[in-house]
């Protein structure tokens, strides 16, 4: 059951615009026009753009920190996440939570939580309400090899599997935890296998490869549909900058970041797309532009939005308290 | 209205009307569906409505996470934490998620969950059971904290904070579930947000809540004899505070004692005492007073426990040094 | 390797012991001498003795919130243990604690921690400095069934299984948490399958079986000195009480009860004593009987002991600072 | 005593004087070792004691466990938290193990752990990266909560902490890793519990930390000239806090000005200006004024942020309402 041409030429603009997307961030996030900073996904986009295109709109999806490319997918205007990455009040959020804190609940993403292993046990409550109201929703949380240490991932999957929710852990196994390699922290050989501990199905998949990822997902999430409880997906993938934009990733081994930018998963679906589906360079190279346009767009956007008016500090504090502004 | 029920009973009560009363209000936690709760006060829910009454695994982070994102899709839940000791191991997720899903979401979510909490001490179960956890949560902006000390109070307050659509967390402390008084049959609403002036009196306002009121009454009654009126201020939700109640009140008598369970450095006694200093200062004629436990961990042995308290004593002893400053 | 006549006598003893010692405490607690609420073993004497008894002094003990046998077993004086639940000064913390915190560092009871699963994360401590000393101590600590749904639990083990410490989850199932079967909050069949996850060896133990118990503890705790990490043991067991002195357990199935005090580990061992080791009944009854004077003298030294001093509620809650007695 | 170092350095220094002081010192958290911390603070201690300094899972409260587990053992474990907002995930472990051990044990062992956590707001990372967590600690006897403001009191303090029997949270703020100042080489202790009198003055007490103090420094300048005179402490510890230095202090100028991070209620400021309007009333000659951040989460924004952070006209504006109350 491969992927169809079509199917997979937008999974590539996807991908593609995840990059155009991490790229522009990353410069403007370089030349001080960002602030606070920044976690990049590039070479991660086949494990994003693949969980999220196997998923439905009205599947809920937490996306992690270093989400913005799942973030966009889930259907949040592109121009509102990164006027919300540049503190603008054109942000989906008006500012109020930056590259890190990105939540539209129209489109349902459901946003991180820059406490690690959070939006794991919040993950437990769209999925307790899909079974309450009786639809049919998938919850599928990202989280990578770090996080699996809090304890939260503990309780968050002892009660998914005790009570079959419709969740599926979306592990990213991008090798490191800040500079922490996963064999260091874990004492698996492969982190899914921690699911076997509660008798919850999990898979080791190819995170650059994006077939093997909507595939995955896709088994997963018709299990959550029917009832059958919750999925651990470990995509192996990497990422090729450092943990944040800057951080000169100085404890990986010599080679080990070349290596990985060969399986590319861009490049390995262009080549797909050309070898097994006929695409021509130029058509590719046209949408690879398109998706330029498009992202240059959304930093004009962001550039042009105002900051926001510092009395919004004080705005959605509480929704039935307004709060003193003694100032 | 002359019907008495317990404070239990009365908090029992709510679950059940409000259960009854809206179809996305649901119970979850350790031992609360078909035991009916470690204090029995969750009873007859699961018995009623077994879908929407879960026993939890002992995970209360995934109890509060659980509950956050259910109430960000609609539902309406009311956890239950057994002894408030516990917000510890969950605390994360009242202060980073639960309190914060409003702000997060720029105003498109909000985040009507209930965490019920058994607070205080006075049943000798030690320091990992009888502390008053309240100024642990009240410098965290997105927070209701709730404090009520009467089964009227416990029933109506829960029900404004059930249908409320910011997080509450409920406390309810251990040493008045068997208090009775008299509660309405049917559902009504407390205003939130509102302190109670529970007793008229010019000369001292004594601030205080749940079991310390006792206390401030039984001081009351005492000084009324020396010609001194003391009036009680109830703030029932501690947090955003009444400050109004509060201000008027000692601007009035000019005059203000604290009684509170707990320790005495950053309880909230500070906060009040500290904003009566700052915003009506002119109007105090003696020192504020905070009457607390002492600062430290509340010991098993009755003899121990019972020292660390505040009494009737402490509170005479500040009113007259008030008075005769 | 079937254990020694000996052995398995002093064993007998040890059970024997705690389960006067809980009958005892039962009697004050329902008759309102022992103040605040009491958690009793009876019916889990051997999966206590059995760690303990396969332990060296020199191991550090965690017992849990029903673990009043460990602790005595630990060779704090049962005296001091009983006055120290009753309330009284010359409880061994004072009367500071009660039943639920009852500590010893003198021979290594490292005290329960009312907050379930926080001993479990402690004993990681304990374990390292046996490593970082270089000591050949090793850690054991119990937990319920119910305490495993604590993410404590993860992050215990999944540092201890990376790193390789030294210590013994002594899991006690006894089959719930206060009303909550173990099957209805757990999503596996057996709980000792959960360290399966962080490929950590475990067992199965029939908790009643105080031979089964000793040999289980005595393979993990050789693991553990050899420098091979943890292992986890599951105690298959049963409280014949409710969950604290006083509840009446409706929650429990009939026959339920009457079933598993057939497995009685004290009669087990009592006619493997009498079968096997030719043991007479009354040789047997007599070593009852001086268990009974002990416990006697136990109770009249707590009876007889003074209540503390109110001051010293104030003592002891810094090492270098004294706290301000205002009253 | 020429030598300048930054904050930061002053830090390592500390480390590293304290490995090779004390052999039962070790570190450990995330990325602590092989990298040096997130923050960089830990540099170079893991090339030279590689068994002495360990890289951990993101697991808090493991790492919490750990270090009083090992502290009962006589280990002196310092244990980084990175971002003082993760103390909501290991606060049990704070709050109900550290802190109370000694007392557990009735004063048989005790809990010389260090906890170092990087606090504050003003480096643009949102609510989960900004809180000042201070209060949350202020009300649990057992914990010492110290927060010092310069690269001398950094290292001299930590080194103090690192030898103290009690557990101690240590705060870094964020805003301070690169202020530079005089350093001496030598190992050296601060003493815990003593708060610093920076200024002299006559007119008002200014009490504040860690960076609000170059705000509380700037008003005191201007206000020099208007001919008032402030006085400044830090009281470096904030808990348990030197009483006595700011009881005195506010008894002769009769006004005190509290600057603090963080929101306003419940803060510290609302203990010390509780504690200072009931002890020394009589001495008051204005309101306390607390000058803090706004009740909200820290937003991310610059505009945001910037807006719910006091600044020195802040400052100014309670100093000047106090001399003219
Ligand atoms: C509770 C908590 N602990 C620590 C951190 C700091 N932190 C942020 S990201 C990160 C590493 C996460 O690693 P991983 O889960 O593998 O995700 P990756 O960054 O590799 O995408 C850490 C330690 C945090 N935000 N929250
Ligand atoms: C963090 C925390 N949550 C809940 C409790 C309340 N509680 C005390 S014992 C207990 C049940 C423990 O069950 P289990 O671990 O199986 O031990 P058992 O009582 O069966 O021996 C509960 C829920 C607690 N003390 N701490
Ligand atoms: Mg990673
Ligand atoms: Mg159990």
């Amino acid at each position: 059951m491969a992927l169809t041409k079509k199917r997979l030429l937008e999974l590539y603009c996807d991908m593609v615009s995840i990059r155009k997307f991490e790229e522009a961030v990353e410069n403007y996030s370089k030349n001080g026009t960002i602030p606070g900073f920044i976690h990049l996904s590039i070479g991660q986009e086949a494990a994003q753009a693949g969980v999220v295109g196997a998923l439905k709109k009205t599947d809920y999806k937490f996306p992690d920190h270093r989400g913005h490319g799942a973030i966009c997918l889930c259907g949040t205007e592109k121009k509102r996440v990164m006027a919300e990455i540049f503190g603008k009040v054109d942000g989906i959020n008006g500012g109020r939570g930056g590259s890190m804190h990105i939540n539209d609940l129209s489109c349902r993403n459901m946003g991180f939580n820059g406490i690690q292993g959070s939006t794991v046990v919040t993950a437990l409550g769209t999925a307790f309400a899909s079974t309450y109201k009786k639809t049919d929703a998938v919850t599928a949380v990202f989280m990578g090899d770090g996080t699996l240490g809090e304890g939260t991932c503990h309780e968050s999957m002892n009660m998914a599997a005790t009570w079959k929710l419709p969740i599926i852990y979306c592990l990213l196994n991008n090798q490191y935890a800040i500079s922490t390699h996963y064999t260091e922290s874990h004492p698996q050989k492969q982190l899914a296998t921690w699911a076997d501990g509660y008798e919850v199905p999990n898979e080791v998949v190819d995170g650059n490869d994006i077939e093997a990822v909507v595939e995955a997902v896709e088994r997963a999430a018709e299990r959550a549909r029917k009832g059958e409880g919750p999925t651990l997906l470990e995509f192996m993938t990497y990422r090729w900058q450092g943990h944040f934009s800057g951080d000169p990733a100085a404890y990986r081994p010599d080679g080990e970041l070349e290596a990985w930018q060969q399986k590319c998963p861009i490049n390995r679906s262009r080549k797909q797309l050309m070898e097994i589906h006929g695409c021509s360079g130029a058509e590719l190279d046209e949408l690879d532009a398109r998706a330029d346009a498009e992202i240059a767009e959304a930093v004009q956007f962001a550039l042009d939005s105002p900051w926001p008016d510092p009395k919004n500090a004080l705005k959605h504090v509480y929704a039935t308290v307004q709060v003193e502004d003694w100032k | 209205m002359a019907r008495k029920l317990s404070y239990a009973k009365a908090i029992n009560e709510a679950l059940h009307q409000e259960m009854e009363h809206d179809p996305s209000v649901f119970i979850l936690g350790e031992d609360v569906a078909r035991m009916g709760g470690d204090f029995g006060i969750t009873q007859g829910i699961w018995h009623k409505w077994p879908d929407r009454a879960r026993d939890t695994a002992l995970s209360e982070s995934a109890i509060i996470g659980l509950s956050v994102g259910s109430a960000v899709c609609g539902l309406r839940p009311v956890a239950e934490l057994m002894f408030a000791d516990f917000v510890t191991v969950c605390y994360d997720q009242l202060v980073n998620n639960a309190a914060k899903i409003h702000f997060m979401y720029g105003g498109e979510a909000s985040c009507p969950i209930v965490v019920r909490a058994v607070t205080g001490s006075g049943i000798r179960c030690a320091y990992h059971h009888s502390q008053s956890i309240e100024p642990w949560l009240m410098n965290i902006p997105g927070l209701i904290i709730v404090a009520p000390a009467t089964p009227y109070e416990a029933k109506g307050m829960l029900i404004s904070a059930i249908r409320n659509n910011d997080p509450v967390v409920f406390l309810e402390h251990k040493l008045l579930y068997n208090r009775k008084g008299e509660v309405p049959v049917e559902p009504y609403e407390i205003e939130l947000f509102k302190a109670e002036i529970e007793r008229k009196g010019d000369d001292i306002t004594i601030v205080a809540t749940m079991r310390m009121l006792d206390l401030a009454h039984a001081a009351a009654k005492e000084l009324e004899n020396e010609g001194v009126g003391v009036e009680i201020i109830d703030p029932r939700t501690l947090f955003p505070l009444d400050k109004r109640t509060i201000i008027e009140s000692v601007a009035k008598t000019g005059r203000l004692v604290v009684v509170q369970e707990g320790p005495k450095v950053m309880g909230f006694g500070a906060e009040i005492g500290a904003m009566v200093s700052e915003e009506i200062f002119e109007y105090l004629r003696a020192p504020i007073k905070r009457v607390t436990s002492l600062d430290v961990p509340i010991a098993f042995s009755p003899e121990l426990e019972d020292y660390v308290n505040p009494t009737m004593d402490h509170v005479l002893a500040a009113c007259r040094s008030v008075m005769s400053f």
